[in-house]
Parts: C-alpha cells; sequence; structure tokens
C-alpha cells in the first residue's frame, strides 16, 4: 500500500556524501532495519501464495487490506508514542469507545457521529498525556488505568453493555464504511492517506524529530531545549485521537457501536509496531515498517485460516509461533540489538 | 505431547457421551410470514455433499459449551460427507469473526454457519456473503439483521427465555423467597443481558420476596465465580441463593460456599443456565439445586435446515429449540445426556 | 551591539542550591559582562555544573536571584533559557544518540520548506558546518557511531549556531585533542569580539591562562575568589581551588606523574597482534610489560577507544590475537578478560561506566562482588572496608557510601570508576581518558596512583587526549592513525613534539590499510 | 537505607525533598491503610476473620507472580507470559497426579522452567524485545495449555492437593504462608546475594554492566526462569484452590494486575530497583480495592472507573522519579 511512499521518505536524507572511514555497513543495517519487516513480509506473502492458491486472490487481498485498516491506524499512533519512549496500553478501550461514541451519535447525523467520539478520545489522551508529561507518572500504568477508565465510561454510556446504538441506515457514515473503490473499501484509503501523512509528520517536521529525540534521550532532548512535555502529552493525544477514529471507522463499518471490541487490541498495535522495527525504548522506528508489522499479522491471520481446520487451540499456538518466527527473522535481518 | 508418553492421571469419571443423547429437539419454528425458501433468499441451488461448507465459532474451544458446538457440527458435517468443512475460531474477537468469514468466502465456502460472537456487528461479513450469494444460518446467538435477506434463519435458545426458566425454577427451589446474588456472564455480552433481564423480570413479576443483593460479574469462569462469591459471602452472610449466568461459575460458588463452611445446595440455593455434565453431576451431588439446558449441539439440525433449505422448503426465522431443565428430580437419569 | 560593556549580562547573585545532604550551591554570585571569557573553576564537585544547571532553568534555586540583561529572570526550563538567548554545553555530552548527526545539529530549528523539513538542504549545511570545525563525516550517519570527542564537537556546532547572547560550556574540551582545542579556542575568541558572553569550566588550567579573562573559584559550594585572570598565579589558583596553602601546593607539585618507572624483563603481561576490525582497526599490534605505562596516542577517532575495548573483548573482531602474561584470551568477552586480569576503564562513563541508580558502595564494588560473597551472599563488612579505603584514598566526594551514583559530580564518578577497577587488582589496566573531568587535584592524585601502581608490577596502557598527561605519564608511546599504528616513541624520546612528528608523518603508512 | 555518616564533611542540609521522599516510600503501605481504615467502617463483616482469610488466599497468587516479574522488571524487562505460564502448569498437573502430589507439582514447575528458558533464551541470547519475545509466549503458551488438557477442565481429587488450597498453619491459608516465604525470600536475594545485585545493576546501565564483566545472559535466564517457575507455582496453588484444573481461564490478565502490583509498589518499570515488600504492598492494595468494590456491589461500569482513579492516584503517591 502505502509503503512505496514512506520508504522513499524514510530514505530521502541519505543523500550521496564522500563516506568516511566508515563505509556503509551501519546505513546497510538501518536500510536492512527499516525494511527487515517489509522482506519478512514478502517473504511469508510469497510462501503463502505457493501454499494456498486462494491466497494470493484480489478478494482474499483486499480482505487482509480491509482487516488490517483499523488496525494500521491505531498502529500508527501507537508507532509515535513507542517512538517517543512510552507505550499506550488504553487503545483498545478507547477504540471501543469512539466506535460507541460514533453510533450513539450518528442519530444526529454525520458529523456529530465523527466529533463526539474525537472529542472524548482526544480529551482521554490528553488526560493520559498530561499526567505522564507533567506529573511523571509511567505510562504503562498511566494508560491502563485508561484502559479500564475508557472501558468503564464505555460501560456506563451503553448500560452495563446492554445496549447497542446503531447507524442509522441513511447515515453518510454508512457510505464511508462500507463503500468501496476499484474493489477495495475506503477504510483502506482512509488508513493509507493518515499512514502516509503520519510518515511525513514524523519524517519531516519538527514535531516529529522531536519524538524521535524524547524517545532517544529524554533528559538530552530536554537540555537541548525542547518542549518535552508538551511534545510527549502530543503523542498520547494523537494516538487515541487515532484509536477513536479507527473506532469511528469501524462502527461505521460494522453500522453499529459494538460493545465488546478492542479487548487486547493494544497487545496486537505493540506487536505490530515492534515487528516493523521500531525500537521499544524509544528512539527509532518507522510508520512503513509499522505498516509491514500490521500487514503480517493479517497475513499471519489469514494464513491460519488458509489452512482451514486448526481447533482454537492450536491457533493460538500456531499463531504465537509464527509470532515468534517473524520477530526473530526481523531481528536478524536487522541486526539492531539492544547491546552495542 | 512430548509429555504424553509416561503420563498418569488420576482416574477420570466416565467418558462423555458420544452418542445421538441429548439431542436438540425443535421447540417452535416461527415463520416470519412465509418462511424462506430458496427463491426469497436469492441463492443458487446446491447439493451439500459436493459443498464446501464454512463454520465460524464465536469463542475458543474452551468450555463445554463451545468444544460440544463445534464437535456436533464436524461430527454432523462428516456423516452427510460434506465435501470439505471450514473451521475457524474468533477467538472472542468480533473483527476476527468478521475476517474469518470473509476468509471463508475468499476460499470459496459456498454455505456458511455462523454462531455469532455477538449481536451487532457483523453486517459486513453478511454482505459479503450476500454479496457471494452464500447463505448465513446462525446458531445458538440471534442478530440483530434482517432474517431470510441477511442471513438465512437462526437456531438456539431464547436467553431472555432461559432467564425466566432460571427464575422459574428458582421460586421454586427457594419457596419465593430469600436474598439472591447474581454472577453475571461478561460485561457488554448480549447473552449476559439477556439472562439478567429475564430473570430480573420475572422475579419481580411473579416473586417479590425474592431479593436481590448484588450483581457482580464472574466473567463466566470459574475462578473468577468462585473469587466473588467468596467477597460477596464475607459481606452478606446471609445470601440464601445465587443465581449463575452459566454453569461455571455455579462451579466457583460452589467452591466457594463450601471453603465458606456453607452447604451449598442447602443453606445457599444454586441455579444457573447451561446444562454441562459437571453442572448436572453437581445436582445429582445436591450442591447445586436447578439447571437450565442451553443446548449446544446444533450439528444435526443446522445440516437439516440446510438440507431442507435446498430441497426447497420454506425455513422459519427462528427455529427455538427446547432447552431442557435439570433439577433434583431428573439429574440422574439425564446425566448422560448433558454435555 | 552593547552600548555599555559595564552592564553585566548576566549576573547571578547568592544563589543557593540544596540537595538531599548536600549544599551545592551556598549564596554564589557571579557576573559576566558581554565579550567577557568567564573561567569558572573549582575542584570535582565544587558546585559548577550545578550552577550552570540553576543559571539555565534545569534546577531551580532555593534561594538567590539570577538577573539577565539587567532584569531578574527565572527560567522553568533550559528550552527558556535558550530562548532568551543562553546557549549551553553541558557536562556529559547531550545529544540524541539513535539521530542522524546532521539531525541532532539541527535539532529544534531545522531548516524547512513548504512547512517541512527540508532534509537535503540540512544536510548539507550539517556537512559545511561540521567541517568548518574539522570534523569531516558523513552527516547522516547515527551521532553513536561517533567518538565521544567528535560528539562533543557537534554539540559544540550546535551551542555556538545559536544567536545567543550568553554561551555556557561545561568541559567542553574534555574529550578533545589539542588540534580541536585550538579550533575552539578560535571561536570562542571570535564569538567574544562579537560581544558575547562566555562561561567556560575546564580543569585544564592552561586552558583558563589562553582563553579566559575573569575567573570564579568554586569550593564546597562557596566563592572563594573572583576576580582578574591576568594577575593570578598558576598556583595560587590551585591552592584556592584545593583550599590548601600555597607551600603544600608548591611542593606537591601540579602533576602527579613522577616520571618513568622500570618495566621488568620477561613474559610481556599484554600482547596484542594483529587486531582487526572492518573500517575500525587495521592491523593492531603492541605489547605492553609489566611495570610499564604504554601510552596510545593518536588524534580523534584514530581507534584508540576502539584497540582497548577489543582487548578486553567488548568490540568484536574480524581478526586478532589477544595474549595475557603468555596465555591467550581465546574469544574475549569482558568477563573473560577480567579473570585473566585485564580491565578496561571506559571512556563514557555515563552510557558504559556508572550505575547511576545504585550506591557508590555497589557501583566500586559491582565487579568485585563475586569475591567479596561467601556463597553468592555478600558481605557487607567486607564492601564497606574496601569503599571506604578507596573513598579516601581517591578523596571521592560523596554524601554518604550510600549516596546514588547519578547524584556524584562527574569528577567524583570517575574516581568511583576508578576504585571499581582498582579495587580488583588486576595485572593489566587499559585507561581510556582516566582523568577525564577530574579536578587538578585528584588529577595528580589518580597520576600518582598509576606510577605507583605501575612500580608495584602492573602494566598500564594509557589513553589520553592531554598530550601533557600521555608524555608525562607514558613510558611508551604508540601512536595510531585511522585505526592503524603508524609509529612508536620511547623512552627519553617522548614528548610532545616526538608525537606530534609521528603523527603527521607520511599519509600513505595508514592510507594503504584502507 | 542505612543512614551512615557522610565520608566527606558535607553539611545537612534541612530538606523537604527528603521527607517527600520518605512519604513516598511509605506511600503504598498507607494507601492499604487507608482502605482497610475505610472497609472497616463501611463495609459489613469486613473484620471477621474468615473475610482477612479469603482477602489473604486470594491475593496469594498475585503476589506470588508479582514477586517473579518484580525481578524480571527490575531487569529492564517484562513478562507477559505469567498468566498462560499459570495455564501451563494447571494443564500439565493432573497429568501426574496419578504418581502423587510432588511429581506432579514438580513437573507442573518444570513447565514454568522451560518456559522461563525460552524467555530468558529469547532476551538474553537472541536479542528479543523483552514485552514481544513473552507476547509469543501468551499467545502460544495458553494454547498449547488447552492442548495438553484437550480443551477440558479436570476436577482434581487428589486430596494432598486440594489440602494445599484450604489447609492453615498456625492461623493462616497455607498458600499465604508460601506467599510470606518467597517474598522474603526474594527480598533476601535481591538486597544480599551477589545474584540479586548484578541483576539490579544490569537493569540499572547494561552496557555498563556488560564492561564490568558481569554474567549479564546468565543472569538474565535465570530472572526470567524464577518468573516462570514462581507462575507456575501461582497456577498450582490456583488450581488447588480452585479444586480444578482449568487452564482456559486461569491466570488471565493476572500480568496486568502482577504488572500493577509492582508498580503501585514503587518499583520503576525502567529497571534498577526492585522493592519487594512494595510489591506485596501493591498487590494487597490492588486486591483490597477489588474487594472494596464488589463488597459495596457497585455496576461494573463504576467500578473500573474507580479503579483506574485509584491506581493513578496510588502510584502518583508511590512514584519515585520519572521512570518510563
Ligand atoms: N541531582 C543531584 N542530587 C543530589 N546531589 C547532587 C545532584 N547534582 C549534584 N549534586 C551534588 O552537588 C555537588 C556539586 O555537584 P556539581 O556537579 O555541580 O560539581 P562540579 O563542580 O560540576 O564537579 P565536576 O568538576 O566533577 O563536574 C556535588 O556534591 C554533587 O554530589
Ligand atoms: N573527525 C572524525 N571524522 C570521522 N570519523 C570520526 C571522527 N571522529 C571520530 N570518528 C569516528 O569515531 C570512531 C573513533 O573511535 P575511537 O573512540 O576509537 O577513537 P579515539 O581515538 O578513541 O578518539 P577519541 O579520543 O575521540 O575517543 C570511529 O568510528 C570514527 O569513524
Ligand atoms: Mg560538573
Ligand atoms: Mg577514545
Amino acid at each position: 500500500m502505502t509503503t512505496g511512499t514512506t520508504a522513499h521518505v524514510a530514505t530521502a536524507d541519505t543523500p550521496q556524501l564522500p563516506t568516511s572511514r566508515v563505509a556503509g555497513t551501519e546505513r546497510l543495517a538501518a536500510l536492512a532495519q527499516r525494511h527487515g519487516a517489509l522482506a519478512v513480509l514478502l517473504l511469508g506473502s510469497a510462501a503463502a501464495a505457493l501454499l494456498f492458491e486462494s491466497f494470493a486472490t484480489a478478494g482474499n487481498l483486499a480482505g487482509i487490506a480491509i482487516q488490517s485498516s483499523t488496525l494500521a491506524i491505531v498502529a500508527l499512533g501507537m508507532t509515535f508514542v513507542i517512538i517517543g519512549g512510552g507505550i499506550d496500553l488504553s487503545v483498545g478501550s478507547v477504540f471501543a469507545l469512539g466506535g460507541v461514541l460514533a453510533a450513539w451519535a450518528s442519530q444526529w447525523g454525520a458529523l456529530p457521529a465523527v466529533l463526539l467520539p474525537l472529542a472524548v478520545c482526544g480529551a482521554i489522551g490528553l488526560l493520559n498525556g498530561l499526567v505522564i508529561a507533567r506529573a511523571g507518572l509511567a505510562p504503562f500504568i498511566v494508560t491502563l488505568a485508561s484502559l479500564l477508565g475508557a472501558r468503564g465510561l464505555l460501560l456506563a454510556v451503553t448500560d452495563e453493555g446492554a445496549r447497542t446504538y446503531l447507524v442509522p441506515r441513511d447515515s453518510a457514515l454508512l457510505d464511508v464504511g462500507r463503500g468501496t473503490l476499484f474493489g477495495v473499501g475506503w477504510p483502506v484509503y482512509v488508513a493509507a492517506l493518515l499512514c502516509v501523512a503520519g510518515a511525513v509528520l514524523l519524517q519531516r517536521s519538527r514535531y516529529g524529530q522531536a519524538v524521535f529525540a524524547l524517545g532517544g534521550n529524554e533528559e538530552a532532548a530536554a537540555l537541548m531545549g525542547l518542549p518535552v512535555a508538551r511534545v510527549k502529552t502530543l503523542t498520547y493525544v494523537l494516538s487515541a485521537l487515532l484509536a477513536g477514529f479507527a473506532g469511528i471507522l469501524n462502527a461505521a463499518r460494522l453500522g453499529s457501536g459494538v460493545t465488546i471490541l478492542g479487548v487486547g487490541m493494544e497487545l496486537d498495535a505493540i506487536a505490530a509496531v515492534v515487528i516493523g522495527g521500531t525500537l521499544l525504548i524509544g528512539g527509532a522506528g518507522s510508520v512503513s515498517g509499522t505498516l509491514c508489522g500490521v500487514l503480517l499479522l493479517g497475513v499471519i491471520q489469514n494464513v491460519i485460516n488458509q489452512i482451514g481446520n486448526l481447533t482454537s487451540s492450536i491457533q493460538s499456538v500456531v499463531s504465537g509461533a509464527f509470532l515468534l518466527v517473524v520477530v526473530v527473522t526481523q531481528t536478524y535481518l536487522s541486526k539492531v540489538r539492544r547491546l552495542r | 505431547a512430548v509429555l504424553a508418553g509416561c503420563t498418569r492421571s488420576e482416574s477420570e469419571g466416565t467418558p462423555a457421551p458420544a452418542g445421538s443423547e441429548g439431542q436438540q429437539v425443535v421447540a417452535s419454528s416461527t415463520p416470519g410470514g412465509a418462511g424462506c425458501t430458496l427463491q426469497q433468499y436469492g441463492a443458487a441451488k446446491l447439493d451439500l455433499a459436493d459443498a464446501v461448507v464454512g463454520f465460524s465459532q464465536s469463542e475458543k474451544e474452551a468450555n463445554p459449551f463451545r468444544i460440544a458446538e463445534t464437535q456436533s457440527i464436524r461430527d454432523e458435517a462428516a456423516k452427510i460427507g460434506v465435501k470439505k468443512l471450514l473451521v475457524t475460531n474468533a477467538q472472542s474477537q468480533l473483527s476476527k469473526q468478521i475476517s474469518d468469514i470473509q476468509d471463508m468466502l475468499a476460499q470459496g465456502a459456498q454455505f456458511l454457519i455462523v454462531a455469532p460472537l455477538n449481536s451487532d456487528g457483523l453486517e459486513p461479513a453478511l454482505q459479503a456473503a450476500a454479496a457471494k450469494k452464500v447463505p448465513v444460518l446462525t446458531i445458538d446467538r440471534k442478530i440483530n439483521a434482517a432474517p431470510c435477506k441477511d442471513y438465512l434463519a437462526f437456531l438456539g435458545s431464547n436467553f431472555v427465555e432461559q432467564g425466566r426458566r432460571a427464575a422459574d425454577a428458582m421460586i421454586k427451589v427457594t419457596g419465593g423467597t430469600g436474598r439472591v446474588a447474581i454472577l453475571l456472564g461478561s460485561s457488554g455480552n448480549n447473552v449476559t443481558t439477556d439472562r439478567t433481564n429475564g430473570f430480573v423480570e420475572q422475579v419481580k413479576a411473579k416473586a417479590p420476596g425474592l431479593q436481590i443483593v448484588a450483581q457482580q460479574t464472574g466473567e463466566f469462569a470459574r475462578d473468577k465465580g468462585q473469587a466473588v462469591m467468596e467477597q460477596l459471602i464475607s459481606s452478606n452472610p446471609d445470601i440464601t441463593a445465587v443465581y449463575a449466568e452459566n454453569d461455571e461459575m455455579a462451579l466457583g460458588a460452589v467452591t466457594a460456599l463450601r471453603s465458606a463452611g456453607k452447604s451449598p445446595g442447602k443453606d445457599v440455593k444454586i441455579v444457573s443456565i447451561d446444562g454441562t455434565r459437571n453442572a448436572v453431576q453437581a445436582i445429582v451431588d445436591g450442591t447445586i439445586n436447578a439447571v437450565i439446558e442451553s443446548n449446544p449441539r446444533f450439528g444435526p439440525l443446522a445440516f437439516k435446515t440446510a438440507q431442507d433449505f435446498y430441497a426447497g422448503t420454506a425455513i422459519g426465522e427462528n427455529v427455538i429449540i427446547s432447552d431442557r431443565e435439570y433439577g433434583s428430580t431428573n439429574a440422574r437419569e439425564s446425566l448422560a445426556g448433558a454435555y | 551591539m552593547t552600548d555599555s560593556d559595564a552592564v553585566p549580562v548576566l549576573e547571578v547573585r547568592d544563589v543557593s542550591k540544596h540537595f538531599p545532604g548536600v549544599r551545592a550551591l551556598d549564596a554564589v554570585s557571579l557576573s559576566v559582562a558581554p565579550g567577557e571569557v568567564h573561567a569558572l573553576v573549582g575542584e570535582n564537585g565544587a558546585g559548577k555544573s550545578t550552577l550552570i544547571k540553576v543559571i539555565t532553568g534545569v534546577y531551580q534555586a532555593d534561594s538567590g536571584e539570577i538577573r539577565y540583561q539587567g532584569a531578574p529572570v527565572t527560567f522553568g526550563r533550559p528550552l527558556d533559557a535558550q530562548r532568551a538567548g543562553i546557549s549551553t554545553i553541558y557536562q556529559e555530552v547531550n545529544l540524541i544518540p539513535l539521530l542522524s548527526i546532521a539531525r541532532n545539529l539541527f535539532l529544534g530549528r531545522e531548516p524547512r520548506r513548504f512547512g517541512l523539513i527540508d532534509v537535503r538542504r540540512m544536510n548539507r549545511d550539517a556537512t559545511e558546518v561540521l567541517a568548518g570545525y574539522g570534523v569531516d563525516v558523513d552527516v547522516t550517519r547515527p551521532l553513536r557511531s561517533m567518538s565521544l570527542g567528535a560528539q562533543q564537537m557537534v554539540a559544540l556546532a550546535r551551542a555556538v549556531a545559536v544567536d545567543a547572547k550568553v554561551l555556557v560550556m561545561d568541559e567542553p574540551t574534555s574529550s578533545l585533542e589539542p588540534r580541536e582545542v585550538q579550533t575552539l579556542f578560535r571561536l570562542v575568541r571570535q564569538l567574544s569580539a562579537r560581544g558575547i558572553a562566555v562561561v567556560y569550566v575546564s580543569h585544564r588550567l592552561d586552558e583558563l591562562y589562553q582563553l579566559c579573562d575573569r575567573v570564579t573559584v568554586l569550593r564546597d559550594g562557596r566563592v572563594v575568589h573572583s576576580g582578574a585572570l591576568a594577575g593570578l598565579d598558576r598556583l595560587r589558583l590551585v591552592s584556592a581551588m584545593l583550599g590548601r596553602d600555597l607551600a603544600e601546593v608548591r611542593r606537591d607539585g601540579v602533576t602527579g606523574f613522577t616520571g618513568d618507572h622500570t618495566a621488568r624483563d620477561g613474559e610481556p603481561v599484554l600482547r596484542v597482534e594483529g587486531l582487526r576490525k572492518r573500517h575500525l582497526l587495521h592491523d593492531v599490534s603492541f605489547t605492553v610489560r609489566p611495570g610499564e605505562v604504554t601510552g596510545l596516542g593518536g588524534l580523534l577517532g584514530s581507534g584508540r577507544s576502539e584497540t582497548a575495548k577489543a582487548v578486553v573483548g567488548a568490540l568484536p573482531l574480524d581478526a586478532g590475537t589477544v595474549t595475557v602474561a603468555g596465555r591467550r584470551l581465546r574469544r574475549p568477552t569482558p568477563k573473560r578478560a577480567l579473570r585473566a586480569g585485564v580491565a578496561l576503564l571506559p571512556e563514557d562513563r555515563k552510557a558504559e561506566g556508572i550505575i547511576p541508580e545504585l550506591s557508590v558502595r555497589e557501583n566500586i564494588v559491582l565487579a568485585a562482588m563475586p569475591r567479596l560473597a561467601r556463597a553468592g551472599v555478600v558481605s557487607r563488612a567486607r564492601q564497606d572496608r574496601i569503599v571506604e579505603t578507596f573513598m579516601t584514598r581517591l578523596r571521592i566526594r560523596a554524601a554518604s557510601p550510600e549516596q546514588r551514583v547519578g547524584e556524584l559530580s562527574g569528577g567524583n564518578q570517575q574516581k568511583v570508576l576508578l576504585a571499581r577497577w582498582l579495587c580488583l587488582n588486576p595485572r593489566l589496566l587499559l585507561l581510556d581518558e582516566p582523568t577525564r573531568g577530574i579536578d587538578v587535584g585528584a588529577k595528580a592524585e589518580v597520576q600518582k596512583l598509576v606510577g605507583e601502581l605501575a612500580r608495584d608490577g602492573l602494566g598500564v596502557v594509557l589513553i589520553s587526549s592531554d598530550l601533557e598527561e600521555l608524555v608525562e605519564g607514558a613510558d611508551r608511546v604508540v601512536v595510531l592513525r585511522a585505526g592503524a599504528v603508524v609509529g612508536e616513541v620511547a623512552g627519553a624520546d617522548v614528548s610532545e613534539p616526538a608525537i606530534l612528528a609521528t603523527l603527521a608523518a607520511p599519509e600513505e603508512a595508514a592510507d594503504e590499510h584502507r | 537505607m542505612s543512614t551512615a555518616e557522610p565520608a566527606v564533611a558535607a553539611r545537612r542540609a534541612p530538606d523537604r525533598a527528603a521527607l517527600t521522599r520518605r512519604v513516598r516510600d511509605v506511600g503504598v503501605y498507607a494507601a492499604v491503610a487507608a482502605l482497610l481504615l475505610f472497609n472497616a467502617v463501611f463495609t459489613d463483616n469486613f473484620l471477621e476473620l474468615a473475610n482477612l482469610r479469603t482477602q489473604l488466599v486470594q491475593v496469594a497468587p498475585v503476589v506470588i507472580v508479582a514477586l517473579g516479574i518484580a525481578l524480571v522488571i527490575g531487569s529492564e524487562g517484562i513478562d507477559l507470559s505469567v498468566g498462560s505460564v499459570m495455564a501451563l502448569a494447571a494443564a500439565v498437573l493432573p497429568l501426574y497426579l496419578g504418581f502423587g502430589l510432588w511429581p506432579a507439582v514438580a513437573m507442573a514447575l518444570l513447565a514454568g522452567t522451560a518456559a522461563g528458558v525460552l524467555n530468558g533464551t529469547l532476551v538474553a541470547v537472541v536479542g528479543l524485545q523483552p514485552i514481544v519475545a513473552t507476547l509469543a509466549l501468551l499467545v502460544a503458551g495458553r494454547g498449547l495449555a488447552l492442548v495438553i488438557a484437550d480443551g477440558q477442565l479436570k476436577q482434581i481429587r487428589n486430596p494432598d492437593l486440594l489440602a494445599l488450597g484450604t489447609d492453615e498453619l498456625l492461623g493462616l491459608p497455607v498458600v499465604a504462608w508460601v506467599a510470606v516465604v518467597l517474598a522474603v525470600l526474594i527480598g533476601f536475594t535481591v538486597h544480599r546475594t551477589t545474584y540479586g545485585r548484578q541483576l539490579v545493576a544490569i537493569g540499572g546501565n547494561r552496557a555498563a554492566a556488560q564492561l564490568a564483566g558481569l554474567p549479564v545472559r546468565r543472569v538474565l535466564v535465570v530472572t526470567y526462569v524464577l518468573s516462570g517457575i514462581f507462575a507456575a507455582l501461582a497456577g498450582v496453588l490456583a488450581t488447588a484452590r480452585l479444586t480444578a484444573s482449568d487452564p482456559s481461564a486461569i491466570g488471565n490478565l493476572i500480568e496486568l494486575s502482577a504488572i500493577t502490583a509492582v508498580v503501585v509498589g514503587g518499583t520503576p518499570l525502567s529497571g534498577g530497583r526492585i522493592r519487594v515488600l512494595g510489591t506485596v504492598a501493591g498487590a494487597l492494595l490492588m486486591q483490597l480495592l477489588r474487594a472494596t468494590l464488589i463488597k459495596h456491589d457497585l455496576p461494573d461500569s463504576t467500578a473500573q472507573m474507580v479503579q483506574a482513579v485509584i491506581i493513578l492516584i496510588a502510584v502518583y503517591v508511590a512514584q519515585q522519579r520519572r521512570t518510563r
């Protein structure tokens, strides 16, 4: 999808300069780190196409794309947070909350259905960000708390989960959620657009650079005169907004505000980001990598379904094993070890 | 599997029955209008024996209900000789269920049996099926969509009704008075909502003497049920009855009550829903008082419905099965039929 | 731009700052006029860095006032100070290791086009700027691939690039070579000519005399002297810093090295042969005999630190052997090297040395812990004895042995690290910039210690960017350039001119290895 | 810690900062005390022995798991797989009960060890990031447990094992004793053994630890193994208490409770510091909080929001420095 574009952005800052004593190894490593996930994705997809004839069909690929679109948006926000040296566990709950609020507000039209959830989710993100950046609490714990809080809010809004709000049949929301263009669903284009914008923001804006600096060395970033607290707060707002937006898009697709969504989604998003070569300690990573990670997760799940007859327990074992193979391969390809 | 060579378990009880015992029986088939025929649905005629059938299971096969349900579908598919049965499991994630269904369609499934995870939210999957003119038969949980258009029909139990019947059973075993604690299922789940509403309504209507003192979620799991019960019993020692929305939580409550020095089934009456073997055995043992069945063996009925459908018969929009009720009088002889 | 030179651009009045257990600053006053280069000196832990951090808003003063351009100010964070025109190079290199060199240089003020960062221009500008400082690198590589000295140059370039009125430098030369130091001086002089005030912290007294107009001496958080530098002779300055009387200082001298040691015959304690690592090392060989101090000389990035790391196995090699006392180290790792009696004091104490969360005591005994334990249980009594010994011997200034090392001043951290290795009684000690950031008093002591150890039969490899130290301390200097040995000077030949001459020897010697 | 006289005379300053630090050090305990007090006043029958016993019994497995995780967090890692390891242990246990209790427990602990070795190797040798390395086992482990158990819950009848769940010793339930003993053991290990100090050093600065010649890999692997064994032990105890081996539900989401307990207890996620007693108090706090919410019959929505707020307040009070 957008890998081409973002890869271009990511490598744009390597013009041909006279190389000094250390030649391209480090650069090669950086390249492999960026594209290790892509390599694994291509290898995996090729293998799947050879093994299962229904894998490489247009319908199946479009299916993988649309299935991955919401996770891609959530993982995009997570990429910013993780590069900035944080973590956001609340995205699953915020995603679900966004969907429920969108469905609820859609009775008053499409605009409220977009604005209300964005406002609420943005507020949650702001709260996360402020508590983390100003009060200095650990992101893991703060966002774990808002995972609970957002889920509680969702249950409160839906009468303890008993009520499911439906998007009116004539709502414009449904057109966006369900429409297709060239056989590919609208959400895919929306996700792709957001990812390109995200990649540009990350690589080509001062804010993006500040996020890298923050994750690379927070103390140094502060001493270098970056507005650390503001940048940090912003990443959490961004993450929550994107998660909420993914929720809206999903509600538009499902046509209802489903209450049971998003459980464990944070782990999927984190896995996708890390598979994409982003360091969990922060300071390095890319949007294109995350996208590859998301698609890899989609392919793994698709392959398990292609095998077709596994019990749920075996499915878990297989997907855990796949996950492991993928990260190990990716790690070896990119050779970015923590030490040295 | 590696360890399997030299294991030695404790001696097991009797193995679960595999026969036709405990088959589902149709209680009512409400023909919403005239029922749904092949033409009305707009599907192509098909010989099931030569077809690819997909089954989308909603939750992990990690509890008796889901194990029995999936097994029953697999067994019946084998019995009637379906060409290929695809089985997927959404692992309790709605988005995965949607993609599962889409994946199966991409693999050429021609008839789908879906155990929906949620009543709402499956529309994209249904649309994908409709676009390929693949009939979808939903089992065990009803979805909010247009029958005979978005999906073929619904086979299953009525959860509100189950809640009402549980209330009736509760009124019977308690004599209509007492203090009840409810162990709820997972929050946000339709089944939880229905089973709670049915129970609460019925109790209000029929037995004002039964006072509901606590409603806490045990997440359909035995250990959570036990933990919650332990907390409730110490703060409300005067609880006289427990309504558990599934058997696992009821069994957890039994353990909790026992270790609190109470005698479950006597001091504290217990009613639950599902009809698993362990729960029915507990009725025999006298620790649970009544269980409302929720029969998971959908295989035969589902495939028969499908065959009827392709044979041209009109299918009712709701095929409600008749769930049994286990009580002290019939538990022992029904044990073999429990799953 | 300054109309009245008398008005100080920066003025600190009676500033005090407490940390738990320490009064880091006690009613300190300081004033700097435009165009003035003001030296701030003092022992390790005297409060220099703290004062700088209070001025720039990293810490908030407990009491007192800071006036900038005539008006009282309080900076809440470094950003505010920077915006107001106070640009700072902090003591430890504070850059982002994983970001590219260019991005580090321009972070926060990247050139933009259409609202987006103009990467091409940024890289071009960065290359140009750094070339002006004598650093010729591919600016798209991550910063961490540079040596510490080069990183310091980047930090410098960064600080200078800001259009500032005051430039604060906390030990900017601690990892720099004479050549780079001269570059820096040239720059500072240019800035001061433009009316920019410079606050300059250094433990290298020569530099102060070359560069500074006035000096403020801190001791134990208090100002003990302030005035023009010109009239103050060196001994007087040292005695003010150390708080010892003039006679005593004069007797001890200012460098601690006591001349040559007699290398013992027999088996060399270290024999390094044919170390190769792609792009970094090209066939490096040398030997160290017991009781001898072998210096490694060279310019920035000449591969001295890499050689030292390779010897202890912290840098995987492509080829080469390391033999310790006749025994070949197989697949060296720091652990194995240590078992063979080889210890390395790393150059970058923040990243590779201290464990900031642990106490002084635990940092000192870290490597020796297994030896101080019985059946895996640590013995506090034995630890305390060792820690006590070294804290007094090296004069480590800490509130207590239980203070977190991260809270110590830079020089004291360095001493803690030195103690960590000395308490192991190693056979061979590799010291990479051992006196980096150490005050004169302590420096002399460390140097004396190294001398004593060598006399006791210890083999020492000394890496120092301070040529004077190298000349006085080493019996023999192996000179490296671009990862290859280009020559060796020994015995009486060891002198600054000799080393510089070897360094400047015709290029081919180094080039043929490329 | 010890208040030895400063080695070099430094004027001691009367200090607000030190006071706040002291307050923060005792923050968790204060919160636990406050919650106890609240319950004593507002909750019926709270101070009954049976109720207190219930709290101890319920908190024990979380404490045990949290102790293991505290070690891992101290090494700047994290272990998400503990819940699945509990399930694995629960699944393995009944397979060997025919040989008697101890062989079965040994096999369960062996399963935990194997899981730990896998995690440790992935982190220390292969160099994976801890969160993904253990995520793989979180996903696969429970699946494997269900495969071993054939998806079925197994009723436990072995009287020895059941006794483990119900017996008391000197008025305290056996499970609580196990937790107490382990807490003391881990406290000792962390503060007084070479392994413990090396672990903390590695968590504080891995590169420095490596250069100081510490056995980094070995220490890390041992740490993950300990975490695995502790989780397995918690799985055994939880099984005993449940009187059934239920690999589908046992230990579900316990990793989050345990990590919360560790962090609420004042251990920073950035590694380099481990507070054992704080961890125990953190687990107790979370347990009491849950108990309070259930006993007052708050609906799930309110309960979750209240939990969120209280976690934040507790961590804010207990937090030492800005950490990840
Ligand atoms: N964050 C802190 N917490 C506690 N004490 C501190 C902290 N920072 C500095 N100190 C103490 O304040 C005193 C002054 O330290 P400072 O870093 O200012 O010394 P310095 O003069 O810069 O020394 P050096 O030459 O070694 O860099 C020292 O005793 C140090 O231990
Ligand atoms: N001026 C420079 N130009 C190019 N590369 C440099 C420069 N300075 C440092 N480097 C890089 O830094 C590394 C040198 O490492 P090393 O630390 O071994 O040098 P060193 O001799 O110890 O120098 P230093 O005194 O700065 O520590 C090499 O990777 C080299 O490419
Ligand atoms: Mg300093
Ligand atoms: Mg060096």
